[in-house]
């Protein structure tokens, strides 16, 4: 079977809707040279007209995809950092997001919002290495957070094909994730479902994006201690409420481990549902990032204010013996 | 363009507006309106050098626009008063009118902010084959709103076919132009490439003119335009004005502004029978709008977030049971 | 004594600070006739060189007011519409939240944001009727919602005198509350410090801007039947855990009421910090709004979309039953 | 101005940059940098026409900006290389370097951000009777960004002291000026009222007389001014560029845009005694700043929420212990 990198899977799928769907066009900076990886071939296999190439207007180009969806297009939109989600709050939360409801459901706005590299990149500072996806939860569109080289394909895939806005982050710390895939086996991902990555019987740790990977690991090295079941939501926003409940009826406790900040970040959504609808053995923990953080450039404080496996480890612990 | 034409949408849009006040005033249509009193000679020359399938973005005083398009001013009044069979089912009311079978890409209540939705739906259409054009309505103060000069950039940039009309009424609420526009509108016109004229805003056959140049223009490849239209707004910013006296306009600059009328200018050009049969049409035609919002259901609270996801998706409430 | 009403407690306060402070500045639209009535008499008081009407250049001004704030001034800066939030959101969370830190200490900057008529403006519709104070609290700037002219004067006044930037959310449902003043009292509230308006026994009510009317207006009703806590956080952004846990250790049972969108809102927070750290009798619960709502224009769907007293009184006896 | 004095920050600029690529590469620098080598002149002749009380704010590719408006290249390096020794106590990096003592006001991780930030601490400065100005540095990509050409709308309305000097270095990262860039730079500034002028960006005394005289006019009361300086980036947009090899610019035009060196230029001003004498002083400084740098301390991880909130508010952690 092909090993297929996160990245690459993001890149495949774009190939692929844009072969399916003539509708589907990509808008984004330096996409044309293909900076970010997502759109590398895109415009020799599908032309300037399809693939086009933004000067730095990041608010109009957000919502001349939106006039554009509403005539009938659907355009993916690649943001090179996160932050240029700030920078298009009112396009996004104000414009696209609201669109269905106040024309009593004339039109709709498929776009697709695609950061490739969310989150920490190492050394790029405060003000590139956000991850907010709850501020979207909050506001109510749709967000997506793929941890997985084929849930990036699928729900890539899904976004596409939604006739809601989508936004999807990659994490920079889930780029370069490999996983033998077999080709066909690539399909769209349901939005709003969740998956469990490893079942477990004592407590549920609910983990966003790449720390996935973070919380398998401690899985695998507590497995002789206690035993963990990994539910990665794949959507934070709609959240898959039914399949975490199903979860934490099996484990009755629950950890989250999410790298964003603590204040009404999607944690405090999971833990407050919990709270409200789920029986709970032993009151539910979080790790995330601190409340209002702003990462600092030396390395050491840049790793220091995110969610680390030592962190993980220490509230599951906590939750076990409570 | 036939005179009696562009009379016939002025004396719509007047009309329309007073019945609408009215209607504000008697607690029909809640949370007030942006009158268009003034500017209607705008929105008929523009809209009438458009075709159905051309689309248009309108702004928070958009009703003018939004009729001289063709929508129905009776769906359009029972919009405005929250009716399940107004033009957006009541979900918009005033600052989100919009008929997207007409190309109506709504009325927006963020200013500026359509400018970048009608580059983009014109440059789809372009993509789809279409040789359609769009038209950006807005007012002096958006010229300031980073993201309407943003969008005179890609247009500039890719010949959209879309043209930017600025309603230069001389004030954004109380902002006199001048203490909110260093330079000039048509120097930011300009300074995208785009050709930009400056025209009388009251005189419907001027701005048709300036408007159906701009558009063949458009349509034939040859990119966007700006037109700035000098108008006066004779009535408030906002209804709620009409209770709180805002002093920023003197007595003698409205009685100014107010000394060319757009339906007089317009109304010259006719017969006194074509004149009285259209403004009869009209009155008639606003009576049963009156009364169709009226009389028209509201909406069920049950459904309050019917619409909210184009999938259907159901949001969760806010309360569980 | 005096009966002052909640906007004219902000009136009041802005011509203090301004009288106290020259640095006091006061920068927004249409402030020189005072549309909003915040600002009403400043221009004749203090000039126009110190209260400057903008042009709708929202986010060059707000960015404009980091300058002034880092060169020394003390900007006040009123926001016509909640959605102007969205707008600035990157100058705000991206500029104005970071200088501090990414900066090693060495500036800051004490701009205050104001919206006086945040939520639902009857009949404003879809784009002129959120309350985002969540997604200041995630990001983490400094976000208080004032119920009380008391509480409106003086957490401006703190605001004003703050060193971070600080936005205040002065809720349409609020403004047209009055209470009886004596003028001495008014005084600067400390940020992060929350009130209990009512004290009970059996059950906290949180409750957020004009809800705590609403919170008091039940909690009377009820009183026969139940014994209901008002507590008023004041500060959203830093919360009053303190305050919190101090009355929920009194009653054991927590509803949370708030006029914002559900998902990752800050009954999210409440309930999440609640769940981790206190001991509750029972599950708690929260009245919001629903998950990303858009306020429908029409004045019966706006109303429904909005939290309201039945809502509470449901939610108070559900938490109580169980 | 002294043509020692221009060579010499000429100079110090590309050595620093020479320098930091090399710790970079070594692993000490982390994230990479935006190499300024080929833009020097600019900073140079912009900031030799500025006061140490004068203002600047300056762009993710801004070491120039910064060394030139007279940080100490020590601590900069430091900063760099995260080290608490460094102008921001290693929190902020090569994007947000800073130094609020020397009228700094940082370096800005987001493409047009300055440009406000500037206008407002220099109307700051004037409202506390001060005769500063204030410089805002930005490239063509940033002319295509709302809140620039906002800050342009509130500098010209105000008189503001403020002077945009735009970088124009042929390429966004990739995209070319032609490709993001409708109309013209200059009638950008032009639009908002503002003396807009293109000037050579290679030579620093070139633009050193056209920022003299823009700061004079600023200083005076005047307003603000616009300064499109021509220039090239010889090196990478990002040191990423280095490994990932992105295929936007030719062999040749490298090679044309490189033949002007600003180094030769303002080198060739000089006799050859006091250029060596300049260059040897310059590199035992750059020795030092990278002896420094490398032997300085690193931040301690429990500190990483320090300086959050300027009035000393503690964050909630991430993780309860
Ligand atoms: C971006 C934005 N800023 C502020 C407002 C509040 N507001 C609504 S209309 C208006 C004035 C608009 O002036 P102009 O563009 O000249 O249009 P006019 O009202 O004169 O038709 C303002 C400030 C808004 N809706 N959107
Ligand atoms: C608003 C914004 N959009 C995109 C980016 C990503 N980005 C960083 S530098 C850059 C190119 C900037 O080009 P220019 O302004 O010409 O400056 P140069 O890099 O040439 O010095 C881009 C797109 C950003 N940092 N900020
Ligand atoms: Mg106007
Ligand atoms: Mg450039």
């Amino acid at each position: 079977m092909p090993r297929l990198s996160y990245l690459k899977a993001l890149n495949r799928c774009l190939g692929d809707e844009m072969a399916r769907d003539e509708n589907v066009v990509v808008m984004g900076e330096d996409i044309g040279v293909g900076v970010a990886g997502v759109t590398t071939g895109m415009l020799d296999r599908y032309g300037a007209r399809r693939v086009i190439d933004m000067p730095l207007s990041e608010q109009a180009f957000t919502s001349f995809a939106t006039g554009a969806a509403m005539a009938g297009l659907r355009p993916v939109i690649e943001f090179q950092i996160p932050s240029l989600l700030f920078l298009t709050f009112e396009q996004i939360a104000n414009q696209a997001h609201k669109f269905a409801l106040m024309t009593g459901g004339q039109t709709s706005v498929p776009v697709t919002y695609l950061v490739p590299g969310s989150g920490s990149r190492t050394g790029w500072a405060g003000q590139h290495s956000d991850h907010p996806y709850g501020l979207f939860a909050h506001v109510g569109v749709k967000t997506l957070v793929p941890a997985t080289p084929s849930d990036a394909y699928g729900l890539f895939a899904s976004a596409i094909r939604d006739d809601d806005p989508v936004v999807i982050f990659a994490p920079a710390g889930a780029l370069g994730v490999r996983a033998d895939v077999d080709y066909a086996d690539l399909q769209p991902v349901p939005i709003g479902v969740g998956t469990v990555h490893r079942p477990g019987t004592d407590v549920t740790v609910v983990a966003i994006g790449h720390l996935v990977q973070t919380a398998l690991a401690v899985a695998e090295e507590l497995a002789s201690e206690v035993s963990i079941e990994v539910f990665d939501p794949r959507s934070v926003y709609p959240f898959d409420w039914e399949g975490l409940a199903a979860s934490v009826a099996r484990t009755g406790r629950l950890v989250v481990v999410d790298d964003s900040n603590r204040s009404c970040g999607i944690g405090a959504e999971i833990l407050a549902t919990a709270a409200e609808e789920m029986r709970l053995a032993a009151p539910p923990k979080r790790v995330t990032r601190p409340d209002g953080a702003v990462l600092p450039f030396a390395l050491e404080l840049d790793q220091a204010v995110q969610p680390s496996k030592d962190q993980l480890v220490t509230a599951i612990r906590a939750v076990m013996k409570s | 363009m036939n005179p009696l034409e562009l009379y016939r949408v002025v004396r719509l849009i007047r009309r329309f507006e007073e019945r609408a006040i009215e209607l504000v005033r008697s607690g029909e249509i809640v949370g007030g309106i942006h009158p268009y009193i003034g500017q209607e000679a705008i929105a008929a020359g523009v809209c009438g050098a458009l075709r159905t399938d051309d689309i248009i973005t309108s702004t928070h005083r958009g009703h003018g626009h939004v009729l001289a398009k063709g929508a129905d001013p009776v769906r359009m009044m029972a919009e405005l008063a929250g009716r399940v069979t107004g033009l957006n089912k009541g979900r918009g009311g005033s600052m989100h009118a919009a008929d997207f079978g007409l190309g109506i890409f709504g009325a927006n209540g963020i200013v500026g902010a359509g400018g970048a939705i009608a580059a983009g739906a014109a440059w789809a259409r372009r993509y789809q084959g279409g040789d359609q054009v769009a038209v950006s309505f807005f007012g002096d103060g958006a010229v300031s709103q980073g993201v309407l000069l943003e969008a005179f950039n890609l247009a500039g940039l890719w010949n959209v076919p879309v043209i930017f009309v600025c309603e230069n009424n001389g004030y954004a609420t109380t902002m006199p132009v001048e203490g909110g526009v260093a330079g000039t509108i048509l120097g930011r016109g300009e300074a995208f490439g785009m050709p930009s004229v400056q025209v009388d805003g009251m005189d419907p056959a001027v701005v048709y003119e300036a408007a159906a140049e701009a558009v063949a223009r458009a349509r034939a490849g040859e990119g966007p335009s700006l037109i700035e239209c000098m108008t006066y707004r004779f009535d408030a910013h906002h209804t709620f004005e009409h209770k709180a006296r805002l002093n920023y306009r003197s007595e003698e600059e409205l009685a100014t502004g107010r000394s060319r009328d757009p339906l007089d200018i317009a109304g010259a050009r006719l017969s006194t029978e074509d004149r009285e049969a259209a403004d009869a049409a009209i009155e008639e035609l606003l009576a049963e709008a009156v009364r169709f919002a009226c009389a028209s259901p509201k909406p069920d609270p049950a459904d309050a977030m019917d619409h909210l996801y184009a999938t259907g998706l159901r949001a969760r409430t806010g309360a569980s049971a």
